[in-house]
Formats: C-alpha cells, structure tokens, sequence
C-alpha cells in the first residue's frame, strides 16, 4: 500500500494569471465519432455518450457524422442572426450598465450556441409555450432562449433599464426575465432552486398525459447545490418528459469546474448513478446541440423520459459587471478555448457550404447591430433606473398575493398611496 | 364557538379524517388537484391523512415521494405553476428546513417576482407541535418562520370542521398556502393533561363535519369563548389549552382560535382587546421571535390607550423539545393561567 | 421511433401484502468472484465494484475469493457476540416501549452484521474515538456500533428509558445516542444532514495531517435528501478521508428503494458520478462487511481519499414501534430475502468451520440473553420515561448554550428553577 | 458612541479590511481557525472580505467551495465538533436557506441535543440588508429566522470597529454565531441619501481599527447617541439612518446599536426606555415577525408603565425587496423620522 501524507486536496486550475492558458485537460475525441442512438434507447446503454462529444461541425466548418441534423440553409441562418443579436444586444446591455442606467449586466459571450440551438430544436417540435405546454427553467446565462423564441428586444431592453416599459415593474435585476408566452419561465436568482421545478412541471405535464417538454437549466458551478440533486433523484423516478441542462462553461465566478467536483469525470456523468441518459455535447457546434436537443425532445414527447445534457463551453465574458474575471484566470484564456467561438465555427458551416460569403456576412452583422442599436434606443427613450418615469411604487405590493391582503394595503397607504 | 357551515348531512370525523375527506371532496372535484408526500401515497401517510386516496384516484393523483423535501416542494411549485393544484405533504413541520428556500425563495416570490406572470397555487401540508413524545424533531411549531415570508398564507385549524373548511379554501387559494397541523388534535382535543385518557373527536361538536363541499375562509378568526375580563389570543392545540386555563382559573376570558396567521384576523383581536383591556397570548413555539411576538407588537400598536395591564407571551421555552420533559415545556393549563392570573392581577 | 403513452411513472415494489415475496431483481453474482483492487487504485478503476456484490460467505457458510479478511476464530465469535447482544437488546427495547416505559423503539433487526462489522474494522486500525479522533455519525439502525465499541449496554438502556441514567438528560428520543468516546456521533433524527458532517469531520482531519477516518451512515431512502449531493460533491472535491455507507435494506418507512431512485442501477453507483471509488457488498456477509470497511480505511488512512460503500441487506423487522409493515409488504418478506440472515450465517461459518458447534452456539446465546435481562432489569429498576426521578427541568435549560445567557436564566426562573 | 478598545496603534480601515483583519489575526493565533466559502479562497469573496488569506495561510486554511451553502454549513459542523473554528462565508444572506436545515436543526442543537457531548463552535459569516441594487436576491434582512433559533447567536456590527471585535469574539465564542454584515456599510457609513456620494470609513472615527487582537463581548449593545426624548432601538445600517433622522427631524433621541440581537442586552434598552417613555424600532427586514416584533414585545412587558406612546415599527415593506423601487422600499431617514414624530405627538 502506497501511504501518501493526509491532505485536504483543494483543486487549482491548470492556470492562473500570468500563466499561460492550458486546456489539455480537455479531451476532444475525432470529430464524427460519437453514435447516434435511437432515442427510446435504454438509459444505461447511452452512458459511453456521457464521456464522449457529440460534435458536427469539424474544424473546417464541415459537417457531418451520425448526429448531423441535416438543417436547412435558411434555419441555418436564423440561428447565426439569433446568436448574433444575443451578442450585441448583451454588448450594450453592459455598456448600459457601465453607464449608470442599468443596476446590473451578464452576459453569455461565447456561449450563445447553447440556448439558441436548444430553443430551435424545441421550438421545431412545440406544442407552444406557457402553463400546460413546454417552459425552459432558464439562468441569468440563456438570453438566447429569449431572441430565438421571439421575445421582443425592445421589452427585454426595458427590463435591463428597470424603466417604465419593464412587464416586471422593477422587481428583479436586469436580465432576471419572466415571459411565459416565448416558454421562459421567471428566474429566480437563486441557484439551482429551478432543475427540480422543470421537473416538476414535467411530471404535472405527464399527469396530463401531455406530450410536452420542460428544460431545466444549470451552470456547471451550480450542479454542486442541492437541488441538483433533487431534480436527478425526480427525474429518475418519476421518469418526467425534461430535459436537465447542465451549460459547463469552465468557470463559476471566480471557482473553475474542479471546485463543483467535476474531478476526472464529466459532469454529463453524474446522470449516470440517477439512471438517466446521458449526452455530453460540443456546445459551442450549434449543429451538435440542435442535434442532441432534438434527441432528448423527441424521447421526452414520445414517453421516454428525461435526458441529461453537459455543454461544453466557455465563459468568454466576466461573470457579470460585478466581475474581473483577470483576477482569477489569465487574460487570454478564451481565445485558448480549444472548441473555438460559436458564431465563428456556424459562420464558417455556412461559407464551406456555400451558404454564404464574407460580405453576406458582414452584411447580417451589420443588420443586426443597426436592429440592436435601434432598439436601445427605443428602450432608453422611455427611461433608465436612473431617469425617467418609473413604475408606480403601488406595484410593489400588487403582486405579492393574488388580491392585496388588509396589511398590505395598511403599508401601501402607510407610503402616502 | 367555530359557526359550522350548512351542506345538509354530516359526519363524526376525527381531524385526520376530516383532512382526508377535504382532499378527497376537492380531488373528485377538480383533476387539477393532487396529492404526494413520504409515504402518503400506498400506505396514506405516517398519520393516515392520505389513505385511500390513491385507491380512489391512482397512483398518478396521489403517490409517494422520495425522502427530499426540497424535491417535494420544489416539484409543487413547478407542478402548481404549469397548471396543477399540488397539496403536499411534509411528513413533520420539523423535516420542512430542507425544503425551506423552495418555500421561500420560490413558492412566496414567484408570483411577485414575474409580476403576476407565474404563480404557485400549492399547500403544504404539516404536522406541528408536541404533546406525542415525539422529542425534538417530531414536535416543532415553526409558524413564525413562515409568516415572516411575504407571498405565504399560513392557516392552523384546531378542529375537523375548520380542518375541512380551511384546507378546501387553501386548495382554492391562488396563493401558496402552508397548512400546519397540530398533531396533538389528530384524534380528539387535548386540555392540556397527558395522564388522562384521549377524548374522541366523536363526542365534541366540532367533531361532527359537514358532508361535501364547503370553505371556511382564510384569514377570518373564530371566537372559541366570548369573554369580558381579558383576550387570549391561541392558535391550533392551545386553543384548547386556553379553555381548560379558563376552567381552572374561572376567569372570564374571550378566547379567539386564530385560524389564519397571516393573513391576520386583526380586526377580531383589537375588537377584543379593546374590550377586556388585557390580552394573553399562548403558542407552543419558542418564545424569541415567536408568532406571539407579532401579536404582541400589533395589540401594543392598535390597542395601546385600551390596555390596562401588559400584553403577557405563555409560550413554550427557547430550547430545543425535549422528549423525557415534555410537560415541563409544554405550556399547558396551569401555564397558561399563571399568565391569566397575572394579566388581571396588575 | 416508439411512442409511449406519456405517463407518470409510480415505481412499485415487486410485491404487496397478500402476495409472494418475489426478490428476482435482486441479482446475486456467483460468490467470490468480485476482484479486490489495492487500496490506492484510482477511483474509476472500481466502477465495476459498483454494480457487482462483495460477497465471502457462500451459502453453506464457507469463505473464500480475493477479500476474505481472514480472520481468526476469537475474533469472529466476538462479532457474532456483538450481533446477538445488538439483537436482543432492540427485542428489549421494543417490548420495553410496548409496556409504555420508552417513547419509542427501533431495531435493526437483520442488518446487525452492517455496523458489528463496519466497527470492528474500524476498530482494528483506530488511534480512538472523539474530536481529533475516527468518528461514525451513524443513523438509528447503527446501535451495534455502541455495542461493538464497547459503550454501556446499561447506559444504551437508560437513554431509552429516558431516566436518570440518560446521560442526554431526556433529550432525545430512544435510540438517538451521542457517545463521543465510542465513535458515535450524536444521532439528529433528521435524515441526511450528517453525510456532510462526516466529510466535514474527515477534512478536519485533512486539514491537520492526521490519519483518521469519518464514517457517515444513511439509508438508502435518505439518500434522496438533498444533503447526500453535499456529502459526495465535497468529498469528491477534497478527497478526504471518509467512509460513506449507504444501508439499502430496501425499504425507507413504507416505500422501497426504488422510490428513493434506484431504478436499474445501484445506489454504490451513485458514488460514479462524483468520481468516487464504489464498493457494493453484501451487507448480510460480516466478512465482506468487514473486508469492504478494511479496504476503505486502509485507503481513507494512506492518503487516498474517500469511498463509497453500498451495503444491501433487508430491514428484517418494522420500521419502528409506530410503524405496521404487514400495510404495505408481504409479511413473509424477510424470511424470502437471498441474502439470508447475517447471525445465521456466520454462526453457520463458525460451525463448518469446526470453530462452534451447535451446543456452544446455544450456550453463547443464552449467556447473550442474560446478560441483556440483567441490564435491562438493572436500568428499569432507575426508572422508565414513566416512572422513578427524571432529569431536572433545570437541564432543559443548561446545555442550550455553553453559558446559560439571561433570557434562559429568566425562562428557568420562570418555571421556578 | 461605540466605546474603542485600546491595543496600542490602529489603522484606517473599511468594514471589509477590519473583518479581514479579524479573520488575519486569529488565523495567525490559533491553527484552528480555516476560512472557506463561495469564492472566498484564491479570489478572497466577492466583497473581498477574505483577500489575501490563501496566500497568507495557505489553501488548507482559507479556500474555495463548491457552490453549496448546505454543504458549506454542514461541513463546517462536522469541523467544529473535530475541533477546528471554522468561519464560513455565505455569500449573501439570501442564499443561507439551502443551508438553513444544517443551521438550525444541527449547528443550532448539537451541543443541547448531545448534553454538551459534541458543540458546535462555528462562524456563519453573510453580507445582508439592500441599498446595493442587489434586488430581492442580494439585500435581504434575516436576522428574525435566525433569532427564533434556541442555541444560535446572532451579531450584526453596524462599523469597523465593532466588526473587528465582535468577530474576534465570535470566533472565539463555544457556540454558533451568525455573524451579520449589512453589506451597504462595508465602505462607508450610510445615511440613507443614496443620491450623496458614499462617505468613506476613513473620515469616520470608527473607521480608526485598533490593531491586533481585541474582542467586544457578544451580548452587549452600544448607545451610540444619548438622547432624553425617546429611544431609537437599531442595529446595522438603520443605525446610521437612526442619526441621520434625528438630524432632521431635531428629536433628542436615544439611540442604541442594538450589536447583538441574541442574546440581547435587555438592561441597556429597559433603561433607555424607562427614561424616555417613548420607543421607536427601526430594521430593513419586512415588519411582519420581523425581530421588531420581539423587540416591541418585550419593552412592552418590561417598561409597560413608563411608555407615553405606542412603540413604532419603522421596516421594510412585507414584499420582496424590489430592485426598481429599492429607495421606496427602505426604511430611509424620512420613514424613521416619521415614526419618531408619530411617537413624540401621541
Ligand atoms: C443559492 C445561491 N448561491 C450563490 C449565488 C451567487 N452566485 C451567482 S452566479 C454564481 C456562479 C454560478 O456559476 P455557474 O453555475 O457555473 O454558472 P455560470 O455563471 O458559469 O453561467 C454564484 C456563486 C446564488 N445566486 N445563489
Ligand atoms: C428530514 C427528514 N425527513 C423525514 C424523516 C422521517 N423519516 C424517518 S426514518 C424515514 C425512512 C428512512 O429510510 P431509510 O433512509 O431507508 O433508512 P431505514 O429506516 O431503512 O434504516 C423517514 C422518512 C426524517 N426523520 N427526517
Ligand atoms: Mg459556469
Ligand atoms: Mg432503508
């Protein structure tokens, strides 16, 4: 027996600033090589898929392999201009911030394959969104979900400036969004409270015997809270149509994925011990997670239950405008990221193809800069949390209860309203 | 006395049963409501609140659940916010801390926090309180941790005909509402003396519960005894306690079985109060930041000129439930009448 | 792609009262073939032990294969003494609670040879017990842990009667002992919080070098508190020194394991997931019992971190004294379960052995039985929770804080102490 | 004004660099104490309260956890009856509940429920109260969920100074402590005009630290301004707002930091009142079973015949702290002068 000295073993990234970015830590098996099983698949036999990644696209921009899910030209498009509308308009979101007119910014730079390859695969499929049908359990992280399914930007832009055009009359911080018509369930702001309450709406939606699906969503960090747990220990026994999201973008906060116990496993792996199907997918290939997502819908609606997915990303941003992700990692590392940046690689995908060129391209960007732009200033015209009318401070206690209950009323009129 | 609703026949019912037969009226009536806790599904329920219903329903409206109550009460949420009207059960109000940020950081907020755009219209059932030598996690009464969260109704009836009448209400309740019930009273009201034998809910009138359908509703007290000396402000077991209290001492006490912790009957106390001049307040929770100090508060506030002697707290002590000293911590008659007596003495 | 009806999906239990006991899920792998890694293998080199069953007593009662732990006869009498007086106290104690002279009883009735052998392991290695110390933070269902570490059978017998001689001064409900100087953590009563406490108690030791070992101990059914994830995220991330034992005796209250989410695969299996090394055993086999917690310590104390132990056995008698199984199983169940009874068949070991015989069995028996009458007579004649001097309400008040604070003092005065 | 401990030469700190000091100086003097948290190890937490102490003290003392508030409390249980001193950090106050069952069902009652066999000697240290434009997730105000707890202690320093030495005392206490810190005074004292530029601790007597080790004892409030009209019960920032009111409204107000809530110092504030004959209670926290409530309760039972007028609750609303309307939801010196008004006219 080899005796080894007792220590608390306290994980370290493989590089802090300074250093210079290592992610050979990151396997990335041939592009092409996972399988594709058919979805009603035993869970257990889908387990070598938890190690593995599903990728499409290969470095070229090529696709291919049994996963490719042979998407048209035009839906091709559609999802390059709806990563790249979340792109910008998250861009401005901070600047707003840094301005002073919004209390708080976050950003999925890097990681917008994600939610709108999700939401397109669901969408492709969706009986339609809000109570009764399908509902994403978003984080702060999946502003994507929003653009594809059509929420309006104008709107999304007021809830960031708390204006008076903010549907949520001020009560959460900007990018805390609620709208149930476009299947984006409110967030709450607490981590990992939400994985079991997708589970939840999914086991009332196969009490109904419907043929919907709910999404729960997680960062990799946020895997270690409890309800991680819950929702895995639900999912497996009561067999619900959901789909457990986990976006393991390398980094929460400061912490990098070893200090929520990723260790030598994926965490796509951790689905193994709770008997459920397992993917772990390239996330920032678009195809890939279309492709993986249509997989777990498609086993969700035809009854055969929940399916775990890890995405593989990168944080490319700071966490939020409260972060400086240079104190904590080196300055460079996302540009080191090995799977590459998702509006680049779908971009590529579309020049080898022939689906577009360079100028089409810079021509969508810049449609969609001049759409953003027109909206924040829309959105800024009618006021920002630091100018302009606000909602009534009466809101405040509206909602708290379906009818104001009398010391409620007492405190509202306490206030002078 | 608790007005007794009118639905034509009724039925001698212990508490449990009536509990039961609220959740099997409002499951026959609406699909949307189902049942689900730790061994409320086969078996009905470690207090049997829950038997026969998944016979009746099947396994899909009524069934058990692992032993997560954060799972329990989380997937309640999600559940009541896809459309359903979950009633869950927490097998002991002292297992709810596991599933206290569900409570509160999501069942109480969801509604306020999407501006109406999402809501959660679920019960929580739970057992609360002491007196069955259950020591202390099987004993708590944790209302004051729940009626500090804004979004929560909490309700805690003292009988079957309000268990009945309140638990249909919070059924129907667009809100979350948590329902605590005293175990103690499950099968017949308690005065306090644990050496002589239970009294039967079929010899009480309260214990003879209306058939069908009918709500008592929330946030309404219930004047147990009318009085003129002083009011004791109770709430599930010690309702009882206040009435053996009154026995023992003879003083004239106006005893109001709160029903409802928030929303709070506050018109019905300071009524009260403002007649008899004096209050007592008695629950069973710890004293320090107990629900009887938010009485206290709220009599001080609105019945300051009408008060003849200081708002008195019998409550039971800040220590943990202890199992071999029961009823040196429960805070029974003579407890509860020491307070009185010191309420008219001063 | 094979529609299925949409559905909730309510495991059940193989059978219900009035029908056969029927354990053919149960798969029991031909004795002795599990291999016995080194302790210092890697954790995902022990996957395999995971779903297999550690087992060194075959049906005849014969020892063999790689983790037969060898043990000496003396040795193997002193467990099978510890099972049987762990035996017939319970009996004691639940008769004791049926008279109305404890609050309540709970027995572990066919799992003895879990903790008998899990101490004794322990103990053959430990530098002691306490803070600083190796340390159990067991469950209800662990008292042949006290028994085995040598606590006061008269003392056990007094906390359960809640009399004088409780040395918890009434506090806890029978069968919660705290014994600090026999390893044995105050039990909560609430499920699952310990799991982490034990990986609390283990990076303690980390944190000082020491070569200590914390044991936590749950049902299977509690494993689906959401404070399991806790435990196995954080001892995954800090690799320290703790053992942790999942008791899967079927059955949690009235529901079986698979509504705690065992599915298809085991609850060792869990452990994957977080990276963990898994062993799974039979929990029926004192051997393998023993050779399984060896295995573990020698690790956890040479500086290899943490294991999993998934110990199966059967719940042989009720829940507790509140609780009625023939409601919801088969009343015939235990005697149907493979794994056989755990005193039987070591007794059956000792016998082929040539190390007992029938007569000595017998004799060691009634010298167990007499032994625990004499206590029992002893600590009642102290008095029972209804009868004789009782701890005094001054003790309600003492122990709430180091130092009683003023309000408590005013409380105690209050009452008239 | 907080009386200053003497030990020789001070420095100018923030809250934040004198609960890091604390943490510096009994890491540096007894082995035992190891800091850990969400982002409190390599980066040293989100509001820095730990920079610098895994590189002073290395990893094994001060480090990273997983986001797992339950497991961050629970192992800290597990390290303290081993024999460490654990001070863990909660990121921000409205994020202890996944980790509330490990406080109140086992930290809480170790020590009682094992006859003192096992204790639990730990540190929760969490940033809480609002005017950070945090929303409802990052300003909440749970002190009254913490004090209903039998065996906690809960501290909420409202300067460095008192910071510094209550946390010294904290970690040196043999109990749990909850240690408080209203995060919108970790760079300045507040008066409630959010529109001013923030006042730094530098310009601030409090802000002068003492250097090394001192402690103030847990249990004992401060008079931060003697006053004859009425008494000012607060506590962390509404201390500050307390002042400020009393500037505009020009009320000769007592006004006490109340520094330790459980065990509260009932002498100090039963003297005060009994003076003034007048209270007014100010906290962030929502009013209903909000520590106000106890607070009232008891001056109300001890001072019953010196009160000239009603105790007033100043609060914050019973909604969830809303991110747009942040200003009209605290409780700012114009609502605490009202209240101080409304008390003085009765
Ligand atoms: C219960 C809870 N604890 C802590 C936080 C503070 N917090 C917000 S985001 C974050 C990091 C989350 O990381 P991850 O889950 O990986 O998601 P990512 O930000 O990378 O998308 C933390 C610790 C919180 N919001 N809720
Ligand atoms: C937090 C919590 N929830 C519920 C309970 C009630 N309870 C006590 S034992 C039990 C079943 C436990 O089953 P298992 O973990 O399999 O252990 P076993 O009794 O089989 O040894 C339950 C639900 C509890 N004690 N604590
Ligand atoms: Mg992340
Ligand atoms: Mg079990």
């Amino acid at each position: 027996m080899a005796e080894r000295h007792v220590q608390l073993h306290v994980p370290e990234p493989s590089a802090r600033p300074g250093e210079i970015p290592d992610f050979s830590h990151l396997v990335v098996p041939p592009v092409h090589d996972a399988r594709r099983p058919p979805v009603e698949a035993e869970a257990h036999s889908t387990y070598d898929l938890a190690t593995t990644l599903i990728r499409v696209l290969d470095d070229d921009g090529r696709a291919g392999g049994e996963w490719d899910p042979g998407l048209d030209a035009a839906t091709l498009k559609t999802a390059l201009r709806h990563m790249i509308i979340t792109r910008l308009l998250e861009e401005q979101f901070m600047l707003l911030q840094r301005q002073g007119k919004a209390a708080f910014a976050i950003r999925s730079l890097g990681e917008e394959a994600v939610s709108v390859s999700s939401a397109m695969a669901v969408g492709a499929t969706s009986p339609g969104y809000g109570p009764g049908l399908d509902m994403h359990f978003p984080t702060y992280r999946q502003a994507g979900l929003l653009v594809s399914n059509g929420h309006s930007l104008f709107e999304m832009t007021c809830q960031v400036l708390s204006n008076s055009g903010d549907r949520l009359d001020g009560a959460q911080l900007p990018g805390l969004h609620s709208v149930p018509e476009c299947g984006f369930f409110s967030i709450s702001g607490n981590l990992g409270t939400q994985i079991i309450q997708a589970v939840g709406w999914a086991m009332a939606g196969a009490i109904e015997n419907k043929r919907i699906v709910a999404l729960a969503w997680t960062g990799e960090g946020a895997t270690a809270e409890n309800d991680f747990h819950s929702g895995l220990v639900f999912a497996s026994v009561y067999q619900p149509p959901v789909i457990l999201n986990v976006v393991n973008n390398q980094w929460a906060i400061s912490s990098f994925q070893g200090i929520a116990g990723g260790g030598d496993t994926s965490f796509a792996q951790r689905g193994i011990g709770y008997s459920l199907p397992t993917l772990r997918v390239d996330g920032n290939d678009l195809l890939a997670g279309y492709a993986a997502t249509t997989w777990a819908t498609e086993r969700a609606r035809s009854g055969h239950g929940p399916t775990l997915i890890e995405w593989v990303t990168y944080r490319a941003a700071s966490h939020s405008s409260s972060d400086d992700p240079t104190k904590y990692r080196p300055a460079d590392a996302a540009a080191a990221w090995p799977l590459g940046d998702p509006v680049k690689r779908l971009s590529q995908h579309l020049i080898v193809t022939g689906s577009a060129t360079e100028t089409t391209l810079a021509e969508l960007h810049e449609a969609c800069r001049s759409e953003v732009m027109d909206v924040i200033d829309q959105a800024e015209n009618l006021g920002t949390i630091n100018s302009g009318p606000k909602a009534s401070p009466v809101e405040m206690f509206r909602h708290v209860y379906a009818e104001m209950p009398p010391h409620l009323i007492e405190q509202r009129q306490e206030l002078g309203y | 006395m608790s007005e007794r609703p009118q639905t034509g026949s009724s039925t001698r019912r212990t508490m449990i049963e009536a509990i039961r037969d609220a959740l099997a009226v409002m499951m026959a009536r609406d699909d949307r409501v189902v049942s689900f806790g730790e061994d409320a599904g086969y078996f009905g329920g470690v207090f049997r609140c829950t038997e026969g219903l998944q016979q009746e329903f099947g396994p899909h409206r009524s069934f058990d659940t692992p032993i997560s109550e954060s799972g329990i009460v989380g997937a309640a949420v999600g559940m009541a916010a896809y459309g359903l009207r979950p009633v869950a059960e927490i097998q002991f109000a002292d297992y709810m801390y596991p599933g206290y940020d569900q409570i509160v950081s999501e069942a109480a907020r969801l509604r306020s926090r999407s501006a109406g755009g999402f809501t959660a219209p679920l019960v929580i059932r739970m057992p609360v309180g002491g007196g069955i030598r259950g020591g202390q996690t099987h004993s708590q009464s944790p209302e004051a941790l729940l009626t500090h969260v804004a979004g929560l109704k909490t309700v805690i009836p003292s009988n079957p005909v309000d268990a009945k009448g309140l638990l249909i209400a919070a059924i129907e309740d667009p809100d979350p509402v948590i329902f605590l019930e005293p175990k103690r009273l499950y099968n017949g009201p308690f005065d306090g003396r644990p050496d002589q034998p239970v009294q039967p809910w079929s010899n009480h009138a309260l214990g003879d519960v209306p058939d069908g359908y009918y709500t008592i509703p929330l946030g309404k007290a219930s004047i147990v005894r009318p009085g003129e000396d002083l009011t004791v402000l109770a709430y599930g077991t010690l309702t009882f306690i206040a009435e053996a209290a009154v026995e023992e001492t003879g003083i004239d006490a106006e005893i109001i079985d709160l029903r409802t912790l928030l929303p709070l009957d506050v018109d019905t106390i300071v009524a009260s109060v403002r007649k008899t001049g004096r209050c007592v307040i008695a629950h069973e929770a710890t004293r320090t930041s107990g629900f009887g100090a938010e009485l206290s508060a709220q009599v001080q506030e609105r019945c300051f000129d009408f008060l003849e002697a200081p708002i008195q707290r019998v409550t039971g002590f800040d220590t943990p439930y202890p199992v071999g000293l029961e009823w040196i911590y429960f805070p029974g008659p003579k407890r509860v009448g020491d307070g009185m007596k010191k309420a008219m003495a001063y």
